[in-house]
């Protein structure tokens, strides 16, 4: 009875309730650097991938136009970003950032109008204290405003800035989950590291933790991942970008799921 | 159907993609009637619900709190919340017990939309009385009215559910409420409809073209028979309806699981309803693949193996499921069958094959020479040779075929035939 | 993590956690028809019993005047009354009602702001059909505010109309909980029937049942209520006209939780 | 002191009835700092936090919502929600870890006062930085005094952690900046103060006083020697402290159950730190009862029992509990022991019971009559007389009460005695 029902159905549409996994993608980098390749035509992209995959996380313009490939049956769940960044312009854009910026341009209500499973927001670290007290106060009120809605609240955790280097990146994913466990995320992404570091976050958070892969990964380097507790990988946007992306999606879902076929 | 993007996004949930159906069930007994059976033991009922394939189960808030766990699952039946309370089943008129009689007709709101998202929700269903007057129907509309303004606000679905009850509807008059009332709903802004059936095909077949929404037929009290609900379905069906929310019929079925799982069959396995109740097949019939059901399971080729060769094997099966290769987008299995096609028939020189009267493909092993010729004339690959050379063909089971019986997906059906092929 | 935190801590005020019962009192009567014989000082009488009962149903008023004895370590968490109704003035009163009335004094926010463990309203059954929708729509409307508060909701199920006799007193209480149940309340509490009738009820029920008894009981008296599944009983104001009414409740304090002292 | 009535139901929470204190212990370290090994095995530590039987436990949102089932049941630990965020412990200045160093000083809100309501808690803490600059302290009041309304709104309690910190904070102002900080905390709002302690017991008193509301002394880093943390304890009651809120001292302790139960047993069980540590205690003492603590749980009856007859009966204990009677209108239990008042000693006539040079009363077998003359005289009826005729008396067990180190509640204590009464 003290069940919360709401988020746990909602939840589930993301996270299979019977293996407590799942698979993501992620296409909102469009909403920073333009079409990506392969998701110029977005509609077409996602019909191929949309039976296999168990969450898609977009953007809410996005959500609302197509709305019809999301949800329910035999399709992915729609994780709504809530936030945008400059920060992956680099100089393989057209236009780099000269400085960082970060805002939300949604909220949770409007997210929850479109259909929303879930939203996700980024947790930038590695920039100036302003910008992270900001970052950090911007996803507590998130939270805090998810949270009567029953509406799951993923963290994207990147660690991005100049402050971040080889020397304390493993370090700094465990800081940051600290920080976003605490701070009340329902799951939380982070970014690809080390399988020790994977592990030792996986067996702290007593939420579902989802890496982000910097490249589409073989069926064997997800297995790998999925070994050390993850709940699930989020496959980046360049995976549209390879000619027979549906069937390495299809491949992908099947070792997730442990031989269980979309 | 265009409709505010939260509202399509759980509509999705609602409707198969595949045939834009749904079969829901509706356990909302409890809530408004004396509490039967089927409202005491709802848990055990639910999870079989569940297990039959259901797309949508229809309940109260409190059961949503207390048991909607059972809904996690994109693929699980989406939660759709009664939103309102009336005491028609107390009035009298129906074949429920009353402990406590009422007297006065009442119809009431009891939450507003957003309280259902809370909880999960894919949809809201609310009630629409006609016919017992005009101030009752005023206020069954203003309440209607409310709630589309709310649902569109926040995107979620209303099922709106027209009821021809009172004084003024008679034999004459209820279908043409009916479809009025159906009509109605929609113009205030239902997005689908749960209605009773109007009785007949003809005017169900208006009234669900006149709503122009999808149209969900209920079923009402209890059959006595389950022929007689599935037969509501089918023609409601060939009416053209989006699909089913049954209740009673389900619930207070001696097995919730089956009967779901047989309105699944007709409404998106397109089966017939003696395919269902495996009554005897009338006349001639033969095999019909529905590819976008098949999950690759096997079972159908278990089923044949073991009813022909008493083995659990496949290499000796009469059908067979094509794997998607690399570069097939979609991903499909494909189940491929003996279609009755008869070119094995006329490829065989010495008439070792021929079909019987009574429709079944059948081999004469004295006459047969071993020659393979019927294997390679089958258009589908379906005839393999055994060690000894001679054919392995689809007999239909001697018309009842076992790959259709196994079959949960309705991934391959029967189709009546009129003519046989070929030489008899 | 798809726990109900809020609505378990404050269901826990009044069922306790670890053996899932509780003991309550209900004091509420004097909003009905003044102050009760040994209720005339309201805190002398409760400091009396605060410390051997779980959970005390008050009005909003006395939930203002005498906050500091209630909830917390040692003291009786605070239920509070949301409902109003003259249906108890009966003929021993100085204003009989002629007819019955029923109306909510105050609502959800109200009561959170007071510190409330819980609310209660009741389901007065048996009166006439505009009567029983309003109040099933008001307590309907009430079970929604309460839920995003995380708010336990308790109805208080009244077989008092005069549509019910003994004909159907049983079978009444079952339709109430029914309805009850589906409405959304966290906690029922039904009038005293046959053991079999409470027995099918608690079974039945997945919330937790308490009985509102008519007497003050003896230990054996409320150990066979609480063998047919009732996780507590609710004690009649008519308790406090006891002259040993601390040692009585104390008593069946014990008895209820099993052998533990307050 | 008055306030609205939803924080005074829920201050109760935090608050004993019986002495107004409270022990807490801060949990949200791993919201501002590197995760340390208590901030990862949080779950472990607070169970035995609850276990040690504090009051009150500050934690963050995500442990709420993760862990906040241990707290359930109303005597149980009361949530304390951290409703704001810093960087300071990355600033460099402190003892902990820097993965990520932070440069300037940022502290922001990081919900509104209702939201703890939500997930039950029964207080929220902020922070005030006084010391750090004239905008600083201008954003810290700010959120403080919108926290202030709010909690006013919602019946919720507002904790207020002042922190002197920065460039114009020396060993000079410290104290008096704390002074000043705890009562403009209770200007704004604050309905009481967790804060630091100022390094004595004169200028603490003198805060207290100022303060006008409880005052919790926090812990600091931890000590290395957990009699440091227990003496400023200690130090921070004599000023009139209603508690401590400790962090580190307890989530960082060996074992973090029995540093909570040591602090409580000073802060509510009138223990003293010597009790508290086992320490050979210095001079004359006797045993002290504290009714209000006593749970009727007998175990100090069978630990003196099994201390002096190897058993664990209740027959030949040298202490005894009075059970609540008909009529006791608070129910309470009575543990009764010898206070060593002497009477015994001088009712015997053959001079068979004395009071050792150690402070102990002992009796000399072979001078005994058996008159129980001593059990006549004893005001508690604690002295009993065995089967044979001799009495049994309580030897204080020779400098180490078994009954004291048992008594979890610290129902029984020892004080100390300057005199020794009657013959020596």
């Amino acid at each position: 009875m003290n069940f919360d029902v709401g988020k746990a159905v909602r939840m589930s549409d993301i996270i299979d309730a019977a293996d407590g996994r799942g698979l993501i993608i992620d296409t909102t980098l469009s909403s920073v650097v333009g079409a990506l390749p392969g998701l110029e035509d977005f509609a077409t992209a996602i019909v191929k991938i949309n039976q296999s995959c168990d969450g898609l996380i977009i953007n809410p313009g996005q959500a609302e136009h197509h709305a019809s490939l999301l949800g329910g049956k035999h399709r992915a769940a729609p994780i709504i970003r809530l936030d945008w960044t400059n920060a992956y312009r680099d100089e393989t854009f057209c236009l780099p950032a000269t400085e960082v910026k970060r805002l939300m341009i949604s909220n949770a209500e409007d997210a929850f109008s479109l259909g929303a499973s879930a939203v996700v927001a980024s947790f930038l670290m590695g920039y100036g204290d302003d910008f992270e007290a900001t970052n950090i106060q911007d996803l507590s009120f998130l939270a805090r405003e998810c949270y009567p809605l029953s509406l799951p609240l993923w963290i994207d955790i990147r660690t991005v800035g100049e402050k971040v280097s080889e020397i304390n990146f493993e370090e700094s994913i465990k800081l940051g989950a600290s920080f976003m466990q605490e701070l009340g995320a329902d799951g939380l992404i982070i970014p690809q590291c080390l399988l020790a570091t994977c592990r030792y976050v996986c067996e702290w958070m007593q939420i579902p933790v989802l890496v982000r892969l910097k490249q589409t990964p073989t069926a064997e380097q997800l297995s790998e991942i999925m070994h050390s507790g993850a709940a699930g990988a989020v496959l980046p946007e360049s995976l549209f970008a390879l000619s027979d992306y549906p069937q390495q999606v299809n491949e992908l879902y099947f070792e997730i799921h442990q031989g269980r076929r979309a | 159907m265009e409709m505010t993007s939260g509202k399509r996004a759980r509509f999705n949930r609602l409707f198969n993609p595949v045939d834009g159906r749904a079969v829901c069930v509706a356990a909302d007994h409890g809530w408004m009637s004396d509490p039967t059976p089927n409202v005491v033991e709802l848990e055990r009922i639910l999870k079989q619900v569940v297990e039959g394939g259901a797309d949508g189960i229809l309940i109260s808030f409190g059961t949503a709190l207390r048991l909607g766990h059972i809904l996690r699952g994109k693929n699980s039946p989406a939660m759709l919340i009664r939103a309102d309370w009336m005491n028609m089943p107390r009035l009298g008129g129906s074949n429920v017990s009353n402990v406590l009689p009422a007297v006065n007709f009442k119809k009431i709101a009891t939450s507003f939309a957003t309280d259902a998202l809370l909880v999960g929700a894919s949809a809201i269903t609310i009630y629409y009385f006609i016919g017992y007057g005009d101030e009752f129907e005023r206020i069954n509309l203003e309440q209607a009215a409310l709630f589309a303004r709310q649902c569109r606000q926040v995107g979620l679905p209303l099922i709106i559910e027209p009821m021809a009850v009172g004084g003024m509807v008679t034999g004459v008059n209820i279908a043409e409420i009916l479809i009025a009332s159906g009509r109605i709903a929609a113009e205030i802004g239902a997005d689908a409809l749960k209605i009773p059936y109007t009785g007949d095909v003809k005017t169900f077949k208006t009234l669900v073209e006149q709503a122009g929404i999808p149209v969900l037929v209920l079923g009402g009290a209890k059959s006595d028979v389950p022929r007689d609900a599935l037969e509501l379905v089918d023609e409601a069906l060939q009416a053209g309806a989006a699909g089913t929310v049954f209740g009673r019929n389900v619930t207070k079925a001696k097995d919730p699981r089956k009967m779901v799982a047989d309105i699944c069959a007709l409404v998106h396995g397109g089966k017939t309803i003696s395919n269902i109740l495996n009554e005897k097949r009338d006349g001639f019939f033969r095999l019909k693949t529905i590819p976008e059901n098949c999950i690759g399971c096997r079972l159908c080729q278990i089923a044949c193996e073991r009813s022909h060769e008493k083995g659990y094997g496949q290499n000796k099966s009469r059908l067979q499921i094509k794997f998607p290769e690399i570069g097939d987008e979609l991903c499909n299995f494909k189940p491929v069958v003996c279609t009755l096609c008869g070119k094995c028939v006329k490829a065989c020189q010495p008439n070792a094959l021929t079909i019987s009267a009574t429709g079944h493909l059948t081999l004469d092993r004295e006459k047969c020479t071993n020659c393979s010729d019927c294997a390679i004339a089958c258009p589908f690959d379906v005839i393999l040779i055994d060690d000894e050379g001679f054919p392995i063909i689809c007999d239909l089971c001697q018309g009842d075929p076992q790959c259709v019986k196994w079959c949960k997906q309705n991934a391959v059906v029967t189709v009546p035939l009129k003519k046989l092929p070929g030489r008899l």
